[in-house]
């Protein structure tokens, strides 16, 4: 791992307009990320967390592109820097074409096994997809590239021609980490790639995330709701809440000395598989998540926050250092 | 017969060893396309008053079949309840009449779901949707019903229940409907409280409030208890008492949590929470991990259900069923190496391996 | 919620004047519209009766004078450019004007005002009786779903489903009219015209002498109102069972799914684990989910206003807005056709608002949005 | 590390091969589909069965085979009484075309069994041709079903069994060729607005919501009596009018399947917009219209009866169920004339409605359970 930064995500806004009136105008709009700046370095696993809703899965669907084709319409703010030797890209300005050689370097890893994959093709075609597109290979040198992957990500080279409703969740999110693997990238966005799996599945896919890492020298950003699974897969960690990032730092600080009040409360609320761990000093959050067509103005944290004073309803906090290393979102701690 | 089924009689204090509910060599099977999946397959278990069950296990392991298995709410077809006994205070729910099973539901046991979203009608108020789970089991007025109602919303924490009473499910949250299922189990005080996943589709700090809310409401009724049916262990060390471990269709632990999380007999549980990551466990380590998947229920081999996918298995484990054997202080175990070194036998094939 | 539909009545505006524009086009663009079947009629009437012209041929005859022909073209509004015509039409539409019969020399307003109770009283019968039978069919068929009644009841519906209404009509009428096998019913039309006609019951019940005028013919009006009733429903018996057929297999299959499909949903298995009867989760909970769907037919009631079938109509001599519609069309009355068309697409796309309307109030989830 | 065990162990199976086989394992509507394949495709054979060109000619000791080829009148000797029918009686043959100067194997054959000279004609199972008139009758055609027509004529004399049968071959093609085309052009429209949505879809389903508000069989019957009626072109037309349920269905779909993440990842690998859209999204949204094919073949087969029945659909004297029907509303007494066209529609509809239930349930199984 090193310092060096390979993507730069800067005053990063996503928003989605809401259509209605008998005009069909814009009526409203909802920022699924709200000016959000973080760097993912060059080797290290970055991990993002916070409930659903905070827009952790947009930040990652947007660093790939794959928003403004998804949903037209979507209005993009600020920048993504992605770092080659070469200097500097900013991947949002780049169409469907022109971000054709960068889906080389960048490719994601989704958190529905089921339907990530395209039920009519069989596996050797879901992964033959970025090889076919970015290598000038021959089928067969390409067969032999699948059957490879596949045998890397723990799955038998026979299943090439087999179909996705065929595999259990663990071994479908294995067939989607080989696609993601198959033009050797450079950056793996992964959004909840285990989340949807049984528990003793989990810790496989794990494992081979990290096998993978230091084989190959990924850098990952690693999304997900799971706290303990983050902080273990994670170099450092990141929260968000309402489509803010409130704490930025050290997974091990982040993890066991959260500043941000919301994070302490992510935290608390976090179940351990410890039956001694006490109920009692467990920190409940009140409330509910404010919708996000109606985010309270200035800290959008302070409806629920267990310190809040009064301007925090009218100054919007800038993430700060604090002396455990982190950065966070609150001037009260 | 019938003055044990109304709510007054169930206040009355058991002793401790007596269990509320026990259920015995349960089978539950689905036809599918294919043949039979049996989901559940000769479980027994006790649940006593006052306390917090667990059921634990991965999907497909037929604890969800099971808990609705008690309330006989196997859909028919494809599902069937082909053997056991499910008695709850001594009555065989499988054999009183149907509507005898109606007062139990409800009135008995309350329920509620995983998905909050869909388990409320969408086209009824939520008032109405509570009352009439009133007034199904009492003889009260509509008032009295919505005075009830009204209660209950507020004991669950719904802030100004009276006008919310008017509003429609999809007006709720996620956190505030399965607030509204937990009153609406609760509305005829019922003993027992079943519930099947009811945090797998909320947000941690939603899930934290929602079980705390359940433990809360036990507390407030004596000698109530609630199976709380997940695949999170980690939220059973932080809620349950006792924990049933299920795999495969059958039960493969049963222990209190303190045995179950402290020391694991069997080799699944133990897998289950060697992989989860802790705070105690060393970051970027590989975790251990149990090799295979969660198996299909469709046709199972002879032999353990987990033999195929357990480090410690001997030939014998993928010929011979093991049995639940009980070991000293209320504890189960589905495993021939637990049963081997019970009895005291040096296991001379696992040397070989 | 407003909002949407105030959109969607204001979204009606251009659907119209497109479907109406489409409409003006084709009856423009075609040949043989009703300036050459006025000239052809004019020339054979000069030619006397024994040219036969064939196609719009005009073979010999006489010529027609230019200012004649001007007259004609004036009349028919033919003398203007397409789309300077369409809107002097559109603008007397919104008066209310939709002109007058090329074949009838009646405004069409009359013309159809005259027929629309007709039509709508076979309609909405038909209509009526359809729901009326087939949402408990269709409840029944969900309940018993894979049992012999199902079984049974299949039939009637693929014989719904394979048989067109019309054609159902058809062997009606050789059936129970024709007297080739039983003599139950008229041969069509909407009542009696003359006394050998009426049902048997009528005829024993009136004195014959009362009710015939001074040509010794049936008058209609002379007979007392019951046995106009009885005389009516016997002429509506077999065209409304035809109307019903229409819709019958989609509306019991539509409800027997619906129900089917809601029976497993989550909030069925909370209501029984509430402790719930069958009877109150099936008829209360469930049916007014499954209803949703069926409520949308609801809104084309609306429509049924001017529904008659031309084709059933056709069958059973019904001289109502769906055979006006047919004659009109055959006979190149062109605004009569409009003037058809444009009622029907305004009736249909604010029916349609309707439906969107009455689905709303039953689901809340939509009423609320 | 350790290759995982539990691997599928059945062979593999894609989604099409297992609704496939789950059709084959629906006996009733798989043998419907069966009976119904084999009956069309046999139609094709019709004339070898019902028609008027004999089989087998032997005349002086030589075989000729009409139904293979055409003979002129002289073929089997000049100044016979062949020769003198041949030329009264013009022949018309299946498709409708005049064939003249054919020999007429009926007279023919008599002919010959009065000759008695070890000449012979061998006729088909049933001697007549779709329009061939029969007035040999005592009374004014239609006749009732009787041993020589055995479902009785039309009011032309023509035998209705033979133009059922062949109006069964037109009925079906006629359903299929306005399915194949509503089917492509309804999949076109849908996908681009479902696929590219927004302004396009805005004003694409306004167009489709006009379009589908014009009173289809007025504007057939208008256009169809205008222009001259061939198979293609009222095909066409029919077409024309048929494809907006489609789009509607195709526009939902695709516009469901374009917002899944396997379509998130062709555009994070760098799929290309023609790529996805044919790749991914259409395999994956077809499945709903394909389930509805069976009964948009259907509703192609009842428009044309009516058609037929209102006189403006295919030109006389193509052999048509909804003309017979027509007739019979004519002649109320002669029940044979709606009974039996009836009787061959409900059979027919019947097996496509049993394939496209079938279907259906092949495509989409649902087991209907019930709580009590």
């Amino acid at each position: 791992m090193s310092d060096q930064p390979l993507l730069e995500l800067r005053n990063l806004v996503v928003s989605y307009a809401v259509w209605g009136g008998v005009f069909r105008h814009k009526v409203g709009e909802i920022r699924a990320v709200d000016d959000i700046s973080l760097t993912l370095r060059s080797g290290e696993t970055l991990g993002l967390v916070g409930e659903s809703g905070c827009g952790k899965s947009t930040v990652a669907k947007t660093i790939l592109n794959v928003v403004r084709e998804m949903a037209p319409g979507v209005e993009l703010g600020g920048e993504i820097r992605y770092h080659r030797e070469r200097g500097a890209v900013n991947l949002l300005e780049l169409r469907q074409r022109a971000m054709r050689p960068f889906r080389r370097e960048i490719q994601m890893i989704f958190q529905d096994p089921f339907a990530s994959l395209n039920p009519r093709q069989t596996v050797g075609q879901i992964v033959d997809a970025p090889l076919r597109i970015h290598t000038n290979q021959t089928a067969k040198e390409r067969r032999e590239r699948i059957r490879w992957l596949l045998e890397r990500c723990g799955l038998q080279g026979s299943y090439i021609g087999r179909y996705p409703h065929e595999f259990s969740g663990g071994q479908r999110q294995r067939i989607g980490i080989a696609r993601a693997l198959a033009v050797n990238p450079k950056l793996i966005v992964a959004d909840e790639p285990v989340s949807a799996l049984d528990v003793s599945v989990q810790a496989q896919v794990i494992n081979l995330m990290q096998d993978l890492q230091d084989e190959f020298g990924l850098t990952y950003l690693f999304v997900a709701h799971d706290l303990s699974v983050v902080h273990h897969i994670a170099d450092r960690i990141a929260v968000m809440y309402l489509g803010k990032l409130v704490e930025i730092g050290e997974a091990d600080a982040v993890y066991h000395h959260p500043k941000h009040p919301y994070s302490k409360a992510l935290l608390s609320a976090v179940p351990q598989p410890d039956p001694n761990r006490s109920r009692a000093k467990r920190q409940l959050l009140e409330g509910e998540i404010p919708s996000p067509l109606n985010k309270p103005s200035g800290c959008v944290f302070h409806t629920r926050c267990p310190i809040a004073e009064p301007d925090c309803s009218i100054k919007v906090p800038p993430l700060e250092p604090k002396e455990s290393g982190q950065e966070a979102a609150c001037p009260y701690v | 017969m019938t003055d044990a089924i109304s709510p007054e009689a169930t206040d009355e204090p058991k002793t401790a060893t007596e269990p509320v509910l026990s259920v015995r060599d349960l089978h539950t099977h689905f036809r599918v396309e294919g043949g039979i999946a049996k989901a559940v397959e000769g479980v027994s278990f006790d649940l006593f008053p006052g306390e917090v069950l667990g059921i634990v296990g991965e999907s497909g392991s037929g604890k969800s079949v099971a808990s609705l298995s008690i309330m006989r709410l196997v859909p028919d077809p494809p599902g069937l309840i082909a053997k056991g006994e499910i008695l709850l205070r001594g009555r065989d729910l499988l054999k009183i009449p149907y509507e005898k099973m109606r007062k139990v539901r409800g009135g008995e046991i309350g329920m509620i779901f995983q998905e909050p979203m869909t388990a409320l009608n969408p086209v009824f108020t939520i008032g109405m949707q509570l009352t009439e789970a009133v007034r199904v089991h009492e003889k009260v007025s509509r008032a009295e019903a919505r005075d009830r109602a009204i209660e209950a919303m507020r004991q669950v924490g719904i802030p100004d229940p009276a006008e919310r009473l008017k509003d429609y499910p999809h007006q709720f949250s996620g956190g505030m409907r399965q607030r509204v299922m937990i009153a609406m189990a609760l509305i005829c005080n019922p003993s027992i409280l079943i519930a099947d996943e009811p945090t797998t589709a909320l947000d941690v700090t939603i899930q934290a409030q929602i079980l705390e809310l359940m433990l809360a409401m036990k507390e407030k009724k004596a000698g109530s208890s609630i199976i709380l049916i997940t695949h999170d262990l980690a939220v059973v060390a932080e809620t349950c008492d006792r924990v049933v471990v299920m795999y495969g269709g059958k039960i493969q632990e049963v222990g209190t949590v303190h045995q179950i999380f402290e020391e694991p007999k069997h080799p699944y549980t133990r897998g289950l929470l060697a992989s989860l990551p802790t705070a105690s466990t060393e970051r970027k380590s590989r975790l251990s991990t149990i090799p295979g998947n969660v198996p299909s229920i469709m046709n199972p081999a002879p032999g353990c259900r987990f033999s195929n996918r357990c480090p410690e298995a001997i030939d014998r484990c993928s010929v011979e069923e093991p049995v639940l054997h009980q070991l000293p202080g209320e504890r189960f175990s589905r495993c021939h190496l637990v049963e081997e070194e019970a009895l005291g036998q040096v296991d001379k094939e696992k040397a070989d391996v | 919620m407003t909002a949407y539909f105030l959109r969607r009545l204001l979204l009606v505006i251009p659907t119209f004047i497109g479907v109406t524009l489409i409409a003006f086009l084709i009856t423009r663009l075609v040949p043989g519209g009703p300036l050459e079947r006025e000239l052809m009629q004019i020339q054979m009437g000069a030619a006397g009766a024994g040219g036969e012209a064939v196609g719009g041929a005009f073979g010999g005859g006489v010529e027609i004078p230019e200012e004649a022909r001007k007259q004609l073209e004036k009349e028919f509004g033919l003398d203007k450019p397409f789309v300077v015509a369409y809107f002097l039409w559109l603008g007397r539409v919104c008066t209310l004007d939709f002109g007058t019969s090329y074949n009838y020399r009646e405004p069409v307003w009359s013309l159809i005002s005259e027929r629309f109770p007709i039509s709508l009283m076979f309609g909405l019968t038909g209509f009526l009786l359809g729901y009326l039978v087939c949402v408990p069919l269709g409840i029944a068929k969900a309940l018993r779903h894979g049992h012999p009644f199902d079984f049974v009841s299949s039939f009637i519906v693929f014989v719904g489903y394979s048989i067109p209404a019309w054609a159902m009509g058809t062997l009606l009428l050789v059936v129970f009219a024709s007297g080739q096998f039983l003599d139950w019913f008229p041969l069509g039309g909407i009542h009696s015209h003359s006394f050998d006609e009426l049902p048997a019951i009528v005829r024993d019940n009136v004195d014959r002498d009362a009710v015939m005028d001074d040509f010794d013919e049936l008058d209609w009006e002379k007979l007392p109102f019951i046995d106009k009733v009885i005389d009516v429903g016997n002429h509506m018996a077999l065209p409304v069972f035809c109307y019903m057929m229409g819709s019958f297999a989609t509306l019991t299959i539509l409800m027997k799914n619906s129900l089917l499909e809601n029976l497993g949903h989550d909030y069925v298995r909370t209501a029984f684990a509430k402790g719930l009867s069958p009877t109150r989760v099936i008829y209360l909970h469930t049916l007014r989910n499954s209803l949703i769907p069926l409520a949308t037919g609801l809104g084309h009631a609306l429509s049924l206003l001017m529904a008659g079938s031309y084709l059933i109509e056709w069958v059973f001599n019904i001289d109502g807005i769906g055979y006006l519609g047919y004659t009109s069309i055959l006979g190149r009355d062109y605004t009569v056709v409009m003037g058809i068309l444009a009622i029907n697409t305004i009736l249909t796309l604010v029916g349609n608002i309707i439906s969107d309307v009455l689905y709303a109030m039953i689901d809340p989830r939509i009423r609320f949005q | 590390m350790k290759t995982l065990s539990d691997a599928p162990s059945e062979p593999s199976e894609s989604l099409l091969k297992r609704r496939l086989r789950r059709f084959r394992g629906l006996r009733r509507g798989y043998y419907s589909f069966l009976i119904l394949v084999t009956a069309y495709l046999l139609s094709f054979g019709l004339p070898f069965v019902m028609g008027r060109q004999a089989l087998v000619v032997h005349y002086d000791s030589q075989w000729y085979f009409p139904a293979f080829r055409s003979y002129f009148y002289n073929t089997f000797g000049i100044g016979n009484r062949g020769l003198y029918l041949a030329k009264t009686f013009e022949q018309t043959d299946a498709e409708g075309k005049r064939v003249l100067g054919q020999a007429d194997y009926a007279a023919l054959k008599k002919q010959f069994a009065k000759q008695d000279n070890g000449n012979f004609v061998l006729m088909p199972l049933i001697p007549f041709g779709p329009n061939q008139q029969s007035l040999d009758q005592k009374g004014n055609p239609p006749y009732p079903p009787s041993w020589q027509h055995w479902l009785g004529t039309d009011d032309r004399g023509r035998d209705i069994l033979v133009r059922l049968a062949y109006g069964f071959r037109i009925s079906i093609s006629f359903a299929l060729v306005v399915t194949g085309i509503s089917y492509m052009v309804g999949i076109a429209v849908g996908a681009t607005l479902g696929y590219y949505g927004r302004w396009v879809d805005m004003l694409g389903l306004r167009f489709v919501e006009i379009w589908g508000s014009i009173p289809f069989l007025y504007t057939v019957i208008i256009l169809a009596s205008l222009l001259p009626r061939t198979f293609g072109l009222l095909a066409g037309i029919l077409a024309t009018f048929g494809w907006m349920g489609i789009t509607y269905y195709i526009r939902g779909e695709v516009y469901r399947e374009r917002s899944k993440d396997y379509v998130a990842a062709a555009i994070a690998v760098g799929e290309g917009h023609t790529s996805i859209i044919f790749r991914h999204i259409l395999p994956n949204s077809l499945t709903p219209v394909i389930s509805f094919a069976p009964f948009a073949i259907v509703a192609n087969i009842t428009s044309l009866v009516a058609l037929d029945f209102l006189g403006y659909g295919l030109p006389p004297p193509t052999p048509s169920w909804g003309e017979l029907i027509g007739q019979g509303k004519e002649n109320i007494r002669d029940w044979h004339l709606v009974v039996f066209p009836l009787v061959a529609m409900f059979l027919t509809l019947q097996l496509i409605v049993f394939i496209g239930e079938a279907v259906r349930e092949a495509l989409d199984p649902k087991t209907y359970s019930r709580l009590r």
